[in-house]
């Protein structure tokens, strides 16, 4: 130790500046000396593997190249954009894509929907409301989505109706063992019609409007009635515009129809997309709903409290003062939610949906290109992840609270 | 006690004749087990200004809580400005647009500016047109002495700019009675005199209120009347002067001596 | 190194990669063993190799992971239906011992949509194994005939027929033999026809990693050897039998005279192992596909007018 | 309370709850005869067949009793942990720790065996079932968790080479689906380490391992940044040198604090070697797809899902009420 | 001002003839461009009690977290015990061997108990044996009066109680200095005269130690020599006497009239 450096104070104060030590002591030198092994180990170990990787891949006879991108991909694929077993590889990969994209987009926004109700439902001071809520969450949060995915889809999807014996909601909803069909509204080219649409569909907003207000300022005595006076003459005005539209209809209803072996027109969800959809938006709503409960519970009791002594009603106070103060709580486990969701999504290859992990896996079996494959698998999920933290970072930012 | 006499005395008390705008009549509460309001009765009449104090746990907070149901009580009744507080929702909501309320924690709304957290009452209970309400929130800010923090969230203002929110926000409600519950406990000390500079003008427009607090100087100033609760039953009620000057019970006694002594 | 076959010596048990379920071809049976067509044939290389038909450890492998399987040593040899074609041959560093199984890719419907040929099938949904050289043969063939139809593709040929018999799909394609063999487990096997129409050779057999010869050799003549058994009506049974035959070329199968098996690098009784394990070609067959209703057609010996010919044991 | 007043209370209060809970009722009127008729019809005989494949898959039956004894070494093991938890030390901390440690090398010699003799090897393609999927967890759990922790002190560290490297890690794999991992560790290992044969059931373990470490890292994380500077002041101040502060001071806070993230992690993980089914590793979902395929048992999905999910279910639940009663026990020492 | 004669200066002032063991020359500090520190001098004599007041901001706490390095400095120098404090790691080691610290918010370990507490740094920085280590502890934890709490963890204890316990933590390696950083200023009323004591007693065994507080009582009583700080400079230092009869700098004398008052 330094205990030589102990001179008398006056010699040692004399010394103009005292030497910072040998190098292998200093905080800085260590510093920069452990970053550079470590970078030099990391370096290394890649180097390694690289070199690893280019012998493994020679003894199997394997390239390292993304040429095959642009070659036939010659397989058939059931469903996604417009694609042809004579298309290329890249455009069966971008199909795939795009598939993994509609499904995680459509399951987010249908989870949130699941979860957040599930999550106040929990809350609920209905006792039989909150039990079910409570079994939901409990039996979905605690199997394996694969399992999951293959209930859907093995025991219910599968075994809906067939074809020509289909569930059916008027000319409006069919399901059968072929997925869910939904009419489909065309726009037509009658302008006039549309005017007609747009302009009664105002009027009766602002009537309706009119109407609500008044019912809000003067909620007691006999004028309460005034607002089903208005709605029962609004439906009559409506039911005539209706049968005035229907002569020159501004939109038609394309409804599916039975056309050899399967249904053709309006909207249809195949039973892989809608099993994979349902699976992942159930089991996703049930953490969803976790964390929405956690995040109303972090509200402050005195939040709801003040509220309360405002005069506010329950549903108010939910809307008004817990859920959007919850929501910061909630933001940064519901990203990981939505993560999961998307990413839970690769699991479509048990069931049979073309999403990208599926149509790469293909394309890995047909190639045999594995090590690229894979690249552009999980570079496109990673694209993917990240860009959906940053949106949801941004959102973050926005419902932070202003401190201090 | 038959509640009109009762209702009577409390008048007569205070001074005044007509009826009370709060009645408590043998009011109890339990926490599970624990007792808390052991029959509670009292009146306070329109206008009067009651100070309540008494030793931590006593159940202060707990009494004023149940005048407008922020808390039940399990027997007695409680009737507030000529509405008796039951399981009746109607009932509750009615009380609670007529009663104020200001929490030792502020409780303001950070995620809404201070005007938001004031309009928010009138626009969304009393379905007030917004710029109807804004008008009477910036009233109410001038009022409380901070116009110009009007756009700031609540995370931006002082101890003291938060309570006089707080207490603009229950006045936005205009309701006939206003609770206060130890509301400069949570306060820098320089922050206090501006809390209460607001109460003591409250007062004198003529408010009902009834203030949980420990500031004495307030209490003498202001209250009509001092409330002493001890292991929740009132032990002593007494104007101030009476109150300070000559408590009548030991644990009153003990209780003054700590708190002027601090 | 001393190659797979000395490797397999020494473990004392052959690892043999199959099909995690496929009825007649490799089955996981409920006490923890693996039954059908595949699984003997493993069988009968464990009892050439170590004279113990019970010596095989079965690797249940996904169509995606089998050659890498093979490649990285993980399985000693792979006998998973899996096609002979010249690319895999060729590019993917797999030598291909004799077909056991001649196959081609037809396809099944359900009798009461009243579909008789490939051209009925426009607009229809058809099921299939991802993967396969059945995907591109399916999209192949109706590409050239103009039919359009839409394809579903599943990973697990479980779910292939699953989705099939649950009404999913209008036809399922795949090798002949099996949807003959998924058929006969349907709840109404009588309900479904497997269309006249062959789109593909699918010959059938044991693969096993290119450059290793002497292992390469071993496997292709167990092939040959339960393909003589049943062209000189050697069976399980009667084995034991020969062992004073005149028949030189028996003489040599059974190991009395010749030194076969010295050259193979095993013990010179190696066929009648092979046989006592698991019996000749049509044991094998009518032990394993005949109960799935399953027609020999094609894999009967050449002497039969079929395509199984042993080559010359000398 | 009566019976009544409860009811008004917590069912009828209200309108929009009255009409809640018939609707809620409807539902459990129109769902609950539903469930137990099926229940009741299913033919649960598919799983009392396979039971043996369920619970070990094709480990071979002479040697099963290598499975009991482990199970029971282990069961031992975790009740004298909470003996000792409980403040009783019968056995003394650090000979607990040392048996901790060695029972992840002690159940691979039970369980796979060496050579012939007494313990004759049992290959781990032979592992299945419930006994895999039970190995995959307790194994993601036991070689991630030192890994996660590391990764996590990576990230927090000052020196910016090695919290980026750490970090980039940690995002890569957690932007990516476990599946792809474990199709990684299944068909890239072999190409990227040509000269090691890793066993199938270590590869898919490197995957879930890997996998699960990102997150754990990034859950010990939260639990360092939530320990205030203070401790790391008090602790440099007293001449602990890093290494030290971290060992003795944070990571011991960091770890308590985030207890039930970890455990949740745990549960996430147990279900997700559910996974390992699709790369064609025959766990416990893995049989349950081979049962179904085998005609034998054609038609009884249903019932073999089932009867897998509530294995999965059982276990995440006893995990987590495991979890809740630890997080209380924690809170005590800090009132 | 020359070195030397800064050092003599200060030891003649504290009375005493031998070399500083504290010495400050024109340390300089920026957090970021903020300049917190700027230019301090001074120099402390073994067995000096030195207290250190000022406004809040005013880099009393920065000043003497450099003095263990808890802080960089960027200029200046400083020298701790004849260790001059620079980049080299042994030098920080042998200076945080030799300065305790306790800090304003106690910074207990709360997964140790009360003894694992004191005796960690025995243990592990000094290596000493465990049994060694803990006849230390219980020796150190009867001194500061709570020898009875050993095994109790630290959120089980009163503040005044962990404040002790934080004392003997830094008494327990038996530092030449010790730094307190407002040590009571966490602590309710009642408990802050037990921790006071503490250090009262400590002053009397001859310790070096350098306090920042606003105790005015125990700075009268214990410094040698109060430092007053502003705006990251020493604006003045004196004996107690002198600086609170005479204070010479208005910011000061404003100080010192708002302290008093409190
Ligand atoms: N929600 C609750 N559950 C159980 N006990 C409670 C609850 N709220 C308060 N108590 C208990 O009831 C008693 C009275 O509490 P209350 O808050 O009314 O006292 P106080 O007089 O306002 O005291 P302080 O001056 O500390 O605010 C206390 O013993 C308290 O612990
Ligand atoms: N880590 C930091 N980064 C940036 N600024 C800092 C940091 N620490 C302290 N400061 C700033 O440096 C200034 C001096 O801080 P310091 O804590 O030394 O003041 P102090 O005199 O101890 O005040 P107090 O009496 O409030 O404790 C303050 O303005 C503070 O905001
Ligand atoms: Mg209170
Ligand atoms: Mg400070």
């Amino acid at each position: 130790m330094e205990r030589e450096l102990r001179g008398s104070g006056a010699a040692l104060a004399s010394r103009s500046r005292a030497a910072p030590g040998p190098w292998w002591r200093n905080e800085r030198a260590l510093r920069v000396l452990f970053q550079v092994l470590f970078l030099a180990a990391v370096a290394l170990a890649a180097g390694a593997l690289y070199a690893n990787m280019l012998r493994g891949l020679d003894r199997l006879g394997l390239t390292l190249n993304v040429g095959f991108l642009d070659q036939e991909a010659g397989f058939g694929i059931s469903e996604g954009i417009a694609y042809a077993p004579s298309d290329t590889y890249g455009r069966a990969f971008v199909l795939g894509a795009v598939n993994t994209l509609r499904v995680s987009g459509l399951g987010i926004a249908m989870a949130t929907v699941l979860g957040l109700v599930a999550g106040v439902a929990r809350l609920s001071g209905n006792w039989l409301v909150r039990q079910l809520s409570g079994l939901y969450v409990e039996v979905f949060r605690n199997t394996p989505v694969l399992l999951q995915l293959l209930f859907w889809y093995a025991a219910v999807m599968l075994s809906m109706p067939p074809v020509r014996r289909s569930l059916h909601l008027g000319d409006l909803i069919f399901i059968t063992q072929r997925g869910v069909y939904l009419a489909r509204a065309h726009a037509t080219g009658s302008s006039l019609s549309w005017l007609a649409l747009v302009g009664g569909a105002a009027l009766m907003g602002t009537a309706v409007g009119g109407l609500t207000r008044m019912l809000r300022e003067e909620p007691r005595g006999p004028w309460r009635y005034l607002p089903w006076m208005g709605a029962l003459l609004g439906a009559a005005a409506g039911w005539a515009l209706a049968r005035w539209l229907l002569a020159a209809p501004p939109l038609v209803l394309e409804v599916p129809r039975l056309q050899g072996f399967n249904f053709r027109g309006g909207i249809h969800g195949s039973p892989e997309f809608t099993a994979l959809l349902l699976g992942l938006v159930v089991y996703t709503g049930a953490f969803i709903a976790e964390v929405v409960r956690a995040g109303v519970l972090a509200v402050g009791k005195g939040q709801r409290e003040a509220a309360e002594a405002l005069g506010l009603s329950r549903f108010q106070v939910m809307r008004v003062v817990i859920l959007p103060q919850a929501l910061r709580v909630i933001i940064p486990p519901l990203t990981s939610q939505y993560l999961n969701l998307a990413k839970n999504s690769s699991l479509a290859i048990a069931i049979g949906f073309p999403d990208l992990f599926n149509v790469g896996n293909t394309m890995l079996n047909q190639t045999g290109q594995s090590i690229p494959v894979f690249g552009l698998i999980m570079a496109s999920y990673l694209a993917m992840s990240l860009f959906t933290s940053l949106l949801m970072n941004l959102y973050n930012r926005r419902v932070k609270l202003v401190e201090r | 006690m038959n509640p009109s006499t009762a209702a009577q005395a409390a008048g007569a008390r205070a001074g005044k004749t007509e009826e009370p705008i709060i009645l408590c009549q043998d009011v109890h509460k339990w926490f599970g087990s624990f007792h808390v309001l052991k029959g509670v009765s009292t009146t306070v009449a329109r206008g009067e200004k009651v100070v309540i104090c008494g030793p931590s746990g006593s159940g202060k907070s707990t009494f004023i809580r149940t005048l407008n149901r922020l808390e039940e009580h399990q027997r007695g009744r409680i009737v507030v400005d000529g509405i008796e507080l039951t399981g009746d929702l109607k009932n509750v909501e009615a009380i609670r647009r007529d009663v104020g309320m200001v929490f030792q924690e502020f409780n303001l709304f950070p995620h809404l500016t201070v005007l938001q957290n004031v309009t928010l009452g009138p626009a969304w209970v009393k379905r007030q047109r917004r710029e109807e309400a804004e008008v009477l929130g910036r009233e109410l800010l001038e009022r409380v002495g901070i116009p110009e923090q009007a756009h700031k969230y609540p995370g931006q203002l002082s101890g003291g700019q938060q309570q006089r929110v707080a207490i603009a926000r229950a006045l936005a409600m205009q309701p006939r009675i206003m609770l206060f519950d130890e509301p400069t406990s949570a306060l820098d000390p320089e922050m206090i005199k501006e809390v209460l500079d607001v109460m003591r003008e409250l007062a004198h427009t003529g408010m009902t209120m009834l203030v949980v607090t420990h500031e004495m100087g307030f209490a003498r100033e202001v209250a009509d009347r001092i409330l002493f609760f001890d292991q929740g039953e009132i032990v002593e009620e007494n104007e101030p002067e009476a109150f300070f000057e000559g408590p009548r019970h030991e644990r009153t006694k003990l209780f003054l001596s700590q708190i002027l002594h601090h | 190194q001393g190659g797979i076959l000395q490797k397999v010596k020494d473990r004392g048990r052959l690892v043999c990669g199959v099909n995690g379920g496929l009825p007649g071809f490799s089955n996981l049976e409920s006490d923890g063993s693996w039954t059908g067509f595949d699984a003997d044939y493993c069988r009968a290389i464990a009892a050439a190799v170590l004279g113990d038909r019970a010596a095989v450890e079965f690797v249940p492998l996904t169509a995606a992971e089998r050659f890498v399987a093979l490649q990285t040593g993980e399985v000693d040899v792979l006998i998973r239906n899996t096609t002979w074609t010249l690319i895999r041959d060729t590019q993917v560093g797999v030598d291909f011992a004799p077909t056991t199984f001649y196959d081609g890719q037809g396809f099944m419907v359900r009798k009461s949509e009243g579909v008789t040929d490939l051209d009925q099938l426009a607009g229809a949904s058809i099921c299939v194994t991802s993967g396969t050289t059945t995907e591109l043969n399916l999209a192949d063939t109706m590409r050239a005939r103009g039919i359009d139809f839409t394809p579903v593709v599943f990973e697990e040929i479980d779910t292939v027929y699953n989705a099939y018999e649950q009404g999913r799909c209008d036809a399922v394609t795949s090798d002949k033999s099996q949807l003959a063999a998924r058929r006969s487990v349907f709840a109404n096997p009588d309900d479904h026809v497997i269309l006249e129409a062959t789109i593909s050779k699918e010959p059938l057999g044991p693969v096993t990693v290119h450059g290793d010869n002497a292992w390469h050799d071993l496997v292709t003549w167990v092939v040959f050897a339960t393909f003589f058994a049943e062209e000189h009506g050697i069976t399980q049974a009667n084995v034991d039998s020969f062992a004073g035959t005149e028949n030189p070329e028996i003489a040599r199968f059974v190991g009395t005279t010749g030194n076969m098996g010295e050259l193979l690098g095993v013990r010179p009784d190696w066929g009648v192992q092979v046989v006592k394990a698991v019996g000749n070609y049509g044991e094998v067959f009518d032990r394993n596909l005949a109960p799935l209703g399953l027609p020999r057609g094609a894999n009967k010996p050449w002497t039969e007018g079929g395509l199984l010919y042993a080559m010359p044991f000398r | 309370m009566t019976a009544v007043a409860w009811a008004r209370k917590s069912l009828f209060d209200g309108p929009f709850n009255t009409a809640l809970t018939f609707l809620s009722l409807g539902l459990l009127t129109w769902a609950v005869p539903r469930l137990v008729r099926w229940t009741l019809g299913a033919r649960w005989e598919v799983v009392a067949a396979n039971l043996r494949l369920f619970a070990v898959g094709t480990y071979p039956a002479d040697q099963l009793w290598r499975v009991g004894l482990e199970l029971a070494a282990l069961a031992a093991l975790i009740l004298a942990s909470l003996w000792a938890w409980r403040g009783n030390h019968p056995l003394g901390r650090r000979v607990l720790v040392a048996l901790w440690v060695l029972s992840v090398p002690g159940t691979v010699l039970v369980l796979r065996g060496v050579g012939d003799g007494a313990l004759p090897m049992v290959r781990t393609t032979q592992w299945g079932g419930l006994l895999l999927t039970l190995v995959l967890a307790a194994g993601g759990i036991v070689l991630s968790f030192p890994f996660g922790v590391l990764l996590a002190l990576g990230r927090q560290s000052r020196l910016p080479v090695v919290s980026g490297v750490c970090t980039l890690f940690i995002e890569v794999v957690r932007g990516v689906p476990l599946i792809t991992v474990l199709f990684m560790a299944q068909v890239m290992v072999p190409v990227f380490l040509p000269d090691f044969r890793i066993d199938k059931v270590v590869r898919a373990l490197m995957g879930i391992t890997v996998f699960t470490a990102a997150y754990l890292a990034e859950d010990i994380r939260g639990g360092l940044q939530s320990i205030p500077r203070g401790q790391y002041e008090a602790a440099a101040a007293l001449g602990l040198s890093g290494p030290q502060a971290v060992a003795l001071v944070i990571l011991p806070q960091a770890l308590r604090a985030v207890i039930p993230a970890i455990v949740g992690q745990f549960i996430s993980l147990f279900k997700d070697t559910s996974l390992v089914a699709v790369i064609g590793l025959q766990d416990l979902l893995g049989i349950a797809r081979s049962v179904i395929a085998n005609p034998r048992w054609l038609g009884l999905q249903p019932e073999v899902y089932v009867f897998a999910a509530g294995v999965y279910a059982l276990f995440c639940s006893v995990l987590s009420r495991a979890s809740q009663r630890l997080e209380r026990r924690l809170g005590v020492g800090e009132r």
